[in-house]
């Protein structure tokens, strides 16, 4: 009886089946020439989906009238500081919670039962207190980013591997150096997770405050487009707050890749 | 749901009239869609052979994107400048009527102040807030207006967008904004619970049409059944004018069947009949179009920025329907 | 059923895109109830070879095949030392995993499960998830699945060296003794030269940067009780053989990241 | 010379200092007895901080007049049904993504373009589409829900450890079967997380939505409150959202242990 | 200077708040220059021992102390399994932490965190992050950190367990140079029997529940070459003696989760 021969395939080739890299790009083109394409056959009419190269016109045209660079910086703005100052009282908020037992044991549950309220109800609220102008709205994103880097940082804190701090403590390190040397260190990345999250949630609370109050503001200026049905515009205010997003993610990513060169 | 039971019902009926015509009217439960109140209650449809279905809805600007779509056939709101943009951007449709008018004379829309305010006159106005609901609406033309007349300009004031006309009257109230455009019976809502005062009435400083009615493209089309449908309008219109609009010595008398049209109001609008009382908005007796004011509108907008491109007035005003209606 | 590996090389595409060639001019063979070990510095390789044999790898040249006289679709058991269990299921379905794929009916997995459970020392922990065992209780779970589907090839990739070295020693006794009841066919890769000269009867001895084959050598002891006073000098040479083959490249091997 | 003995102390003892178990609790009650105390004394006028036991009693107050009641029922449809389709279609084209490279490589960096885009932006698009009923806040809470929940299936099902589905193979399972036994319970972890997050993003989403365009629900209720200047029923309100969130976070621990009882 | 583990007991409150007492009647020393191995089943106390005496836990009862003639603050260094690097530091930072932390000025930093690099064999990986460097080399830098601060006593917590079979013979065989080189009074723990023997001065044998001293062996052979020929019989004698007192323990803890 002849040997009978059965040569072992590869079973987890699926696994690394593999995609031209083109793909990627041509699938947003294809998005792209699709949507005009829709546009251009009015399918659609334009008043429900402009084209994009009508959006992008009409983004040029805002840009260069210096109507979106006002909006723009009514915006930032609002967003740069209300983050500022969300992100530094976090931080402090967080370490000093995360150092003290009897702060946590204190703070932590009120930290916890304010945690799940949507910040942006507290909007009416903080226009009582503030006024109308521009200080509801900062204090609004500053809250909005509060909680999370509070809350990120704090972990952080805890978090921080104990062996580390025991080798520190071995190697005659004193409390403030452990501090310094170890736990902050050690935090930082978790804090920049929270930084991270807190971004997408300071751009949502900046968007819905000035929706909800403001004349000016790339929120407002949606919301206008919006109400007089100009959707070309609405659309390049929706496309510069995705850019934003995305600016703030990267200049994050930036600032953590220079921070935390270690990991 | 309410429309589709109508339609149910003209389905059901059409079968010993089997002329009619069905039409579906896009409107606002608002004192101001009154003619076609009257017109649907008292069987003046019927009569033009039209089964007449009411299609209701909660805000005015679906009802511009469902008349230009062709969702219904003929749509009755206020005119925004939203509506000009639609139609600038290839959405077509066409005002035939009036359908609410700001009128020297008639109370129905005005510009407060809170109780405590020191403003008198419009031209104390300067640097304060001004409440509207949003932009682009008619009460940001108004206040835009008013004060033009007054020899200042928006960008003297600030604007504030409130979003709803009861987030004025509660912004007002509460004084977060200084002043504030109201309609009625709103005005009188706020003055007699103390906390607004009327500066200007809109009617006093301009000849305004507010809102109208509109038609379909498709609608527009079917020459015959428009004529029809404006003819029954008409009949209406003047019903209404002569019941509620009719003044001896510039004062407001209660003409023939006052409590018979201000009940069909009430029944249409789930409201208390003596608020509607205060809130008649004026309408032309034959229920005829401001026509030049649309121009006006048009270029004040389009000067403010809030029109995307110009059009003409030709493009979206169609008064034919209505001159032939009263024609016959 | 005899496996044979016939001139299989692999080469990799490296992070910075270069072509790293993994393995080269590998041949060699499993006879029937043979238990083969590869050992070699880190690196060389043993992982990759292992995962061709597995068919968890397509080689860059060459094959392996089984060689029987029956037609049959060989079965391979395997276990890893990250010792992958399914966290969402118990040990008992762990161990009936094989079979449940296989189509064996209820009753055949209760009984096959039971058994192999059993022989693993596992009863009683039938209904534990994995995260609530030792890591030595885990490894046995893993090794009653890769029994229980009574494979015609038995692959292990360093299934102890995540444990600690008294534990080590009592799988090691207690694998040989499973072994020694089920003889099947093994392929078995480690770092450790003692458990090599302790668990082999071929032990294949590999080279870095290629990896390739070193050195073959048998191991001409009692399969049983190689641990025993009278073999204790035979036992140390081989391991010396096997290190000084080795020591080399694991110096070398220690400088790289 | 004698011998000098230096006893070793321990010198991490500060990592494991105690807080008696009771402070928490004192904590938060004494934040309410201090804030009562403010406001019993006038410190603070009670329009920009009402007693807690005034907010409490209004509170009761709307709840009994069953004010309370209809506005949380028309944000508790809306958010349910928002958050429903948002996971479904979330899951399911995280999956598909997951799945298949192609789905993946074509399809992936489109939703990471619209990904930053804070959701609410779109509140005037989505009402020009869908009218302004109850269709477009729930648009804005499913797309609001989607994101986060596709990214995270998506992320699972690329995360589940490859060891566990080479296993799965060697031991005869094919393709249907490694999904099904290996990738989704292996996914289920991290698909938790995203429907923990979404949850958060749901609610803000909620109530921005009906600040913006609702007459009843929360949120309008809030701005009510906050217009007229009523701060106690602004606050019951407030309360009335915390609540919300925590109990929306309750139901997902609760869910998540029992489908994951393993973890 | 003598260190003295006096009469150390430590009992814990497990998760069901029950007390569980970890360690029971400790009482040995570790001499000047001495090298003491700790060696138990999974789970005996050691880790809590080396704790205790490296002033991370306290005793519940007793004491640990150092006796000598000298009135200085007695210094330890000490090396976790986990190697407990500083990840954001570099291998010379991580080296000269405990010099930095004692005053050390930065010129004595410099010439001893050069020496003790050179010592390990890390020459030129000094500005490399640990994420960067392999097991061993991580090992080996954790090493540095705990001579360099040229401490007096020297404490091991399993430092090779987690590195692969041939180069923790590689790393042992060094440790014991650079011991050679130092003669610094080490508590050392390990699993590993063979590793026991081949390092000890004397090997302290824990048994578990409560983790207390079975047996205390003193290793008769030089510190050095003790993986020489010749005394293969009596190293493979110490080993099956600590085996023998081990085995019975680490079965069961092997039961355990
Ligand atoms: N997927 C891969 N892509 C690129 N190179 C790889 C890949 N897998 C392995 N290699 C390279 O192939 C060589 C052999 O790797 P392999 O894991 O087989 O070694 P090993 O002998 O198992 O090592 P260890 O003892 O550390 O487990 C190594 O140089 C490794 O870097
Ligand atoms: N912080 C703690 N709380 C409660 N029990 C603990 C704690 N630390 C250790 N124990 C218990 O004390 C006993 C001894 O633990 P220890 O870690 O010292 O053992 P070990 O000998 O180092 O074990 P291994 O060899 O696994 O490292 C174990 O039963 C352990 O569960
Ligand atoms: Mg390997
Ligand atoms: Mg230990």
């Amino acid at each position: 009886m002849a040997a009978v021969k059965q040569v072992i395939k590869n079973r987890v080739a699926f696994l690394d089946q593999k995609v031209p890299p083109y793909i990627p790009v041509l699938g947003i083109t294809g998005l792209l020439l699709i949507w005009e394409l829709i546009c251009r056959l009015n399918i659609v009419p334009p008043l429900f989906l402009p084209a994009p190269t009508a959006i992008v016109a009409d983004g040029w045209q805002m840009i260069s009238s210096g109507e979106l660079f006002r909006h723009l910086m009514a915006s930032l703005t609002r967003i740069l500081g209300g983050y500022a100052i969300g992100t530094v009282l976090g931080i402090t908020v967080g370490l000093i919670l995360g150092f003290s037992k009897w702060a946590d044991a204190i703070f932590t549950p009120i930290v916890y039962s304010i945690y799940p309220i949507p910040k942006i109800a507290l909007l009416p609220l903080i226009i009582l207190w503030f006024g109308i102008g521009e200080m509801p709205k900062v204090a609004i994103i500053a809250l909005g980013v509060f909680f999370p880097v509070l809350i990120n940082t704090f972990s952080g804190v805890k978090n921080v591997d104990p062996i580390l701090i025991k080798a520190a403590v071995t190697f005659g390190s004193n409390h403030l150096n452990v501090i310094r040397k170890v736990i902050l260190p050690g935090a930082l990345p978790t804090i920049f997770a929270g930084l991270k999250l807190a971004a997408g949630t300071a751009l949502l609370l900046l968007v819905s405050a000035e929706m909800i109050a403001a004349q000016y503001g790339i929120g407002a200026m949606v919301l206008h487009y919006g109400n007089l049905m100009i959707t070309t515009k609405l659309m390049a205010g929706v496309l510069l707050l995705s850019l934003l997003g995305l600016l703030f993610n990267r200049g994050l990513q930036w600032l953590e890749r220079r921070l935390i060169p270690w990991k | 749901g309410q429309g589709d039971e109508n339609q149910q019902k003209g389905a059901g009926e059409g079968d010993d009239t089997p002329e009619k015509v069905s039409v579906d009217i896009g409107m606002l439960k608002l004192t101001s869609s009154a003619p076609l109140f009257i017109a649907i209650e008292k069987g003046f449809f019927e009569e033009e052979n039209i089964q007449a279905n009411a299609k209701w809805f909660e805000a005015a600007q679906p009802i511009a994107v469902a008349t230009a779509g062709g969702s219904v056939d003929v749509g009755a709101t206020g005119i925004t400048a939203s509506l000009y943009n639609m139609v600038a951007g290839g959405q077509q449709l066409w005002i035939v009527a009036d359908k609410g008018r700001e009128q020297k004379g008639y109370s129905s829309s005005a510009l407060l102040v809170h109780n405590d305010s020191e403003v008198t006159k419009p031209e104390e106005l300067k640097g304060k807030r001004i409440g509207i609901t949003q932009t682009g609406s008619t009460f940001h033309y108004m206040a835009g207006r008013i004060l033009e007349n007054h020899g200042m300009s928006l960008s003297d004031v600030q604007l504030v967008p409130l979003n709803s006309i009861k987030g004025l009257m509660e912004a007002l109230s509460s004084q977060q904004v200084d002043a504030v455009i109201l309609n009625e019976p709103n005005i009188s809502t706020a003055v007699s619970e103390g906390y607004g005062r009327v500066i200007t009435q809109v009617g006093d400083e301009m000849d305004y049409q507010t809102s109208g009615i509109f038609f379909s493209p498709k609608f527009a089309e079917n020459r015959d059944t428009a004529v029809s449908f404006m003819k029954a309008y008409a009949k209406a219109s003047q019903y209404y004018h002569d019941a509620v609009l009719t003044q001896k010595d510039g004062q407001a008398v209660p003409g023939e069947n006052y409590e018979e049209v201000i009940d069909i109001i009430a029944k249409y609008t789930d409201q208390d009949p003596e608020l509607i009382k205060k809130g008649l908005p004026y309408m032309d007796r034959d229920g005829n179009l401001l026509e030049e004011d649309i121009q006006t509108q048009i270029d004040w907008y389009a000067k403010e920025k809030l029109i995307d491109k110009a059009i003409d007035a030709d493009q979206i005003v169609n008064t034919e329907f209505l001159k032939e209606a009263l024609n016959n | 059923m005899r496996v044979v590996v016939d001139n299989v090389e692999k080469t990799f595409i490296d992070s910075k895109k270069r072509e790293v060639t993994a393995l080269e001019n590998i041949n060699f063979s499993i006879e029937e109830q043979e238990f083969v070990v590869l050992v070699g510095p880190s690196g060389c390789g043993k992982s990759t070879l292992l995962n061709i044999v597995g068919g968890l790898l397509s080689p860059s040249k060459g094959e392996v095949y089984f060689e029987g006289k029956e037609q049959k679709n060989p079965k391979l058991g395997i276990v890893f030392q990250e010792i992958a269990l399914l966290p969402w299921r118990n040990v008992y379905e762990n161990v009936i995993y094989g079979l449940e794929e296989s189509g064996a009916s209820k009753q055949e997995q209760k009984v096959k499960g039971k058994h192999y459970i059993d022989m693993v020392g596992l009863t009683g922990f039938e209904k534990a998830f994995p995260k609530q065992l030792s890591g030595g209780m885990k490894q046995r779970a893993g090794i009653a699945r890769a029994l229980a589907v009574e494979p015609d090839l038995l692959l292990m990739d360093e299934p102890f060296s995540a444990l600690d070295a008294q534990t080590r020693t009592i799988m090691q006794e207690e694998l040989l003794t499973i072994w020694d009841r089920t003889r099947l066919s093994t392929l078995y890769v480690t770092h450790n030269i003692q458990e090599a000269v302790y668990l082999a009867d071929r032990v294949i001895v590999l080279s870095r940067h290629p990896g390739h084959i070193k050195k073959i050598i048998k191991i001409e002891l009692p399969k049983m009780g190689r641990d025993q006073e009278k073999y204790r000098s035979q036992f140390e040479r081989y391991s010396q053989e096997i290190w000084s083959l080795i020591r080399h490249d694991a110096e070398e091997a220690l400088k790289e990241a």
